[in-house]
């Protein structure tokens, strides 16, 4: 029996919980404390714990490595792709207002912050990942005498 | 009574039993004589402690949605606490940290508890 | 001075962080800085709770006592458990550094405006400005949220790229798969050059040994030693 | 002007902006590009050439734009600063944009083969990623009319800048030291950077330049936080630049970084640092103000004159190549320090010119550097020998540039030395005048040593008979040949260079922006 039963249960239990949180902070970043940045380390954190208990091999199928390149990419292009918008609709850089230019409610804005935030989220989650996983894959596996 | 008063008695008992725990588990990490006994004192101030301090709160803030937060709160301590003790224990445990042992040895069932002192 | 709660909580909270600071420069086990640096974190994340910073808050707790730990023990097992000792004439430098910046911050104390003076300008110009504007222009009740992703965003938009640049930084030197830096490079003719390794040279034959390899055997040698003791 | 009315509309309102977009989202698309050859054609190379290409082409609309129209202001978001970020352009920025973006097209094309043998070829589409990240964060820290936003870009420039140079490591390990010692150096210059912003921000509540400079001639210099900001800003800035006593980063950085990153590093980077420190010196604080002067003029110009001689010393004891390189350049960091210094409208003028001129002399050398190590992967001095008659075209193209840094009449280098040394008569800083002439003895001796290594001694036996000739490559000649030539053109006909770093002095000393007063003449 692994000595990490406890452990296996209880991470099982909570990193669902912990990815419902990071969206959570996420889009009620609007209202609360948080945002893309807060959202996106703590998805990466269940990961991370995700492949503390299970081991990196288990996490690289889950979130495999070829993805986080592609994240960290997407995440910039939303957040550059939303300014892009902008332009395309004839304002300035980051404009948002472009997006709802009638809306009496900032509808634009409200659209801009989400697209950006949501590029923040991308690009955060998959760095702090990447630099993970850099670091956990040189050890040859985080076998159980390690922790 | 009204049921203020009453909330702010119980409240009152909850968090000062708590933060009795807490107390006593600070002072048993510095007295205690090994790991294992510390880790003992260190879980009873993350769990008991804490949750009681949190139930205490809960009670004072009444049906809110104040309430339901620490009643999250309380739920993932209740998770996280006991299995951040296990893991840490369990990890010196397979280090090979062994025990401390005291001078008595456990009497054996049945017979006379005769105190003897070891040589050291 | 009147000691209200809130300022025995802010003295509170910086003295423990001065008490952590020095502990964890002078402390020489690694795995005991990386711990305390994620109970600086906290205690900054508290501080900045009483500050009424809880956006910062929120990120310190994140990033700085979750992810960067984590982070930094990650690295730790590549490399070693204790940090060397260093001579204390190389510690001159930096100290004098840290000394005179900080008597440099001391001297300007006194123009300094009042902790949480409201009529001071970093809080009545511009930073008024955005919570009058928040609500008038953006509709959303977070104003870190609004200055962050649309006063401000193109530094946001800067910041992502700087978290980006990290990341890629990361994948350029090490990799994914923990194999980086194994390739040389060549010059395209004649190699003639003295610091360069010559062509006919195998270079694998000089390599280091792979670092995991190594460093787990040194992490079993010290279990051993520590069981002993 | 009809230079202006070629360009759309839409760039000419859009363009500054764009010039720094465009590189981040091709840096990020390049990151995503394939790294194989695709007909024969290398992806990443193209769409980094290209990115620079238009770059080049915007920076040049913007520059003339500037010359004809005035300042630009772009309002990013839409928000009219204070609230939001600016941007704003003007004669002393938009020069050095055209500089960086056109040192880096150059760059661009001799990194074809230079990259394909220094880079691992499954990194090459990230390499030449983060050479755009790079190049964008340089632009940003230049177009920017942020305190903030300086800070951001100097960020995206610099962590983009140490993996560059830490990608060196598969020519020689000591890249990784070089890059880490970089990076510690780096951060603690951005961390005083952010600190002297952040006391301004304590000060004045606002972070756009033009806001502070306006507040700042309200309230007056006596607050002790002006003259902190002052003071930390000056040691970040001084750190990034190299200004003396904290250059020591520098030798490393450059010396193992691949080469192509060398020559875009020693052409750009220090030279946005030091536009950053005119920004803020000249148009935020003001150097009639007492401490500003006087740290002008002891802290600057004396530095500056420290880091000529001692750095020039340290050039001729030097057996890496591209060391005796770093530490001129650490010395000529010294030349245009002093022109600063000066505080005087002929003493920025020589600073800025010399700016504009190292860039293109150390370009070509540190390009040419690169050549030798390509064909024969000569890194150490003493294996020049005979490289005059292996590699004669290359080996000119590093000899004009090595006559220009030495200030040989008819090339660059001696018409910015000139303008230094006249603006200093002007001062009657006549000590001044006599530093320059001893440092480019000092020049004539390291870099002479170099030329004479190269055409007094007979190549080396290789495999039986000497080393055959062995020219580099067309495509980095090219770049090479255009900076060697334009080093001689700018020499010998120095009008346009001269007035475009006049405009940049006249600029700080009219002050369109507010009515900055600039002390004229010695003090």
């Amino acid at each position: 029996m692994s000595p990490h039963l406890v452990l296996r249960v209880v991470a099982k239990m909570l990193i669902p919980l912990i990815a419902l949180f990071a969206f959570y902070v996420q889009f009620h970043g609007d209202f609360g404390p948080g945002g893309g940045f807060q959202a996106g380390v703590i998805l990466a954190a269940g990961i991370i714990l995700y492949a503390l208990v299970f081991g990196i091999d288990a996490a690289k199928k889950a979130v495999p490595p070829s993805w986080i390149r592609i994240g960290m990419s997407f995440g910039v292009l939303l957040y550059g792709g939303t300014g892009v918008a902008t332009w395309m609709l004839g304002g300035n850089f980051l404009d948002y207002t472009q997006f709802a230019p009638e809306s009496t409610h900032a509808a634009g804005q409200h659209w801009g912050i989400f697209a950006v935030e949501l590029g923040v989220f991308c690009t955060v989650t998959c760095a702090m990942l990447a630099i993970f996983y850099a670091f956990g894959s040189r050890t040859p596996e985080l076998s159980d005498e390690d922790w | 009574m009204s049921i203020e008063v009453l909330q702010m008695f119980i409240s009152a008992a909850l968090i000062v039993s708590g933060v009795f725990f807490v107390l006593a588990g600070s002072i048993g990490i510095i007295r205690l004589p090994d790991f294992y006994t510390r880790m003992h004192a260190a879980g009873m101030t993350d769990t008991l402690g804490a949750e009681l301090v949190i139930l205490g709160l809960m009670v004072q803030s009444g049906f809110t949605q104040t309430s339901l937060k620490l009643l999250l709160i309380a739920f993932f301590l209740f998770l996280t606490s006991p299995t951040a003790s296990h893991a840490v224990a369990n990890a010196a445990h397979q280090a090979g940290l062994k025990p401390l042992l005291g001078h008595f040895r456990a009497p054996n069932p049945g017979e006379a508890v005769v105190e003897e002192e070891e040589e050291h | 001075m009147h000691f209200s709660p809130i300022f025995i909580l802010d003295f509170g909270l910086m003295a423990m962080l001065l008490v952590v600071a020095f502990a964890v420069v002078r402390i020489r086990s690694l795995f005991a800085i990386v711990m305390l640096q994620g109970v600086y974190s906290l205690l900054s994340a508290a501080w900045f709770v009483s500050l009424d910073a809880v956006d910062v808050a929120f990120t310190e707790a994140a990033v700085g006592a979750g992810i960067s730990t984590v982070l930094m023990l990650g690295a730790m097992l590549l490399t070693d458990r204790q940090a060397k000792p260093i001579p204390v004439h190389q510690k001159m430098g930096p100290f004098l550094v840290v000394v005179v910046a900080g008597l440099a911050m001391f001297y300007a104390i006194g123009d300094m405006p009042a902790y949480g003076d409201a009529l001071s300008p970093a809080n009545a110009y511009i930073g008024a400005e955005y919570i009058e504007a928040t609500k008038r222009e953006i509709f959303i009740p977070n104003v870190v949220t609004a200055v962050l992703a649309s006063y401000r965003g193109y530094d946001t938009f800067g910041e992502t790229v700087v978290i980006f640049m990290a990341g890629l930084g990361v994948l350029l030197l090490l990799g994914l798969n923990g194999n980086a830096g194994k390739w040389r490079a060549k010059p395209n003719g004649h190699n003639i050059g003295e610091g360069a390794p010559t062509p006919a040279r195998n270079p694998v034959e000089n390599e280091p040994k792979p670092v995991a390899k190594s460093t787990k055997a040194k992490r079993t040698a010290k279990k051993t030693v520590g069981v002993k003791s | 002007m009809d230079i202006v009315s070629i360009f759309p509309a839409w760039v000419l309102t859009h363009g500054p902006a764009l010039l720094v977009v465009l590189p981040l989202m091709m840096a990020v698309l390049t990151a995503l590009a394939p790294n194989k050859n695709i007909a024969g054609v290398n992806i990443p190379w193209v769409m980094t050439g290209g990115t620079v290409v238009v770059c080049a082409i915007l920076a040049f609309s913007v520059l003339m734009q500037v010359l004809s129209h005035g300042p630009i202001n772009y309002a990013m978001g839409g928000w009219e600063p204070p609230i939001g970020i600016a941007y704003y352009i003007d004669a002393l920025n938009a020069p050095i944009l055209l500089l960086i973006t056109l040192v880096a097209v150059l760059c661009t094309l001799y990194a074809l083969p230079s990259v394909s043998a220094e880079v691992e070829p499954k990194k090459r589409a990230p390499f030449y990623a983060a050479f755009l990240v790079s190049f964008a964060g340089l632009l940003g820290m230049v177009t920017t009319g942020d305190a903030f936003n300086v800070f951001v870009f100097l960020e995206v420039s610099s962590i983009s800048t140490y993996v560059l140079v830490a990608m060196g490591a598969s020519r020689d390990r000591r890249a990784l030291t070089a890059a880490y010692n970089y990076l510690i150096m780096g951060s603690i210059g951005a961390t005083f950077l952010v600190i002297g912003i952040g006391f301004l921000y304590m000060q004045t509540g606002t972070l756009n330049m033009i806001d502070i400079a306006r507040i700042l001639q309200e309230s007056g210099p006596d607050s002790r936080v002006v003259k902190l900001a002052f003071a930390f800003i000056v040691v970040g800035l001084g750190l990034k630049l190299a200004m003396f006593p904290l250059h020591t980063w520098l030798p490393g950085a450059y010396a193992y970084a691949p080469s192509f990153m060398t020559a875009f590093l020693a052409a750009t980077a220090t030279k946005a640092a030091l536009y950053l420190l005119l920004r803020f010196t000249f148009t935020i604080f003001d150097p009639s103000w007492g401490f500003v002067g006087k740290s002008l003029m002891y802290l600057l110009a004396g530095m500056g004159i420290l880091g000529m001689m001692v750095a020039s010393l340290q050039a001729i004891f030097q057996n890496d190549l591209r060391r005796v390189l770093a530490f001129s350049s650490v010395a000529q960091v010294g030349y245009m320090l002093l022109g600063i210094g000066m505080a005087t409208t002929l003493g920025v003028t020589a600073g800025y010119l010399h700016m504009i001129n190292h860039a293109i002399m150390k370009g070509a050398l540190f390009l040419a550097v690169g050549a030798f190590w390509y064909r024969f992967g000569i890194t150490q001095v003493s294996d020049m020998r005979g490289l005059g008659k292996t590699m004669p075209l290359t080996m000119a193209a590093f000899t004009i540039a090595g006559l220009s840094l030495i200030g040989v009449p008819g090339t660059v280098g001696f018409v910015s030395k000139l303008a230094l040394a006249r603006a200093a008569a002007e001062n009657g800083w006549w000590w001044a005048i006599g530093v320059i002439v001893v440092t480019s003895i000092l020049a004539i001796v390291y870099i002479g040593r170099l030329i004479e290594q190269a055409y007094f001694h007979e190549p080396p036996n290789q495999g039986g008979g000497t080393l055959a000739k062995n020219e580099a490559p067309l495509i980095m000649l090219i770049p090479l040949w255009i900076l060697a030539i334009s080093a001689l053109v700018f020499g010998i006909n120095a009008e346009w260079t001269t007035s475009l770093a006049r405009t940049a002095a006249d600029v700080l000393s009219g002050g369109p922006i507010v009515n900055m007063p600039y002390i004229a003449g010695g003090h």
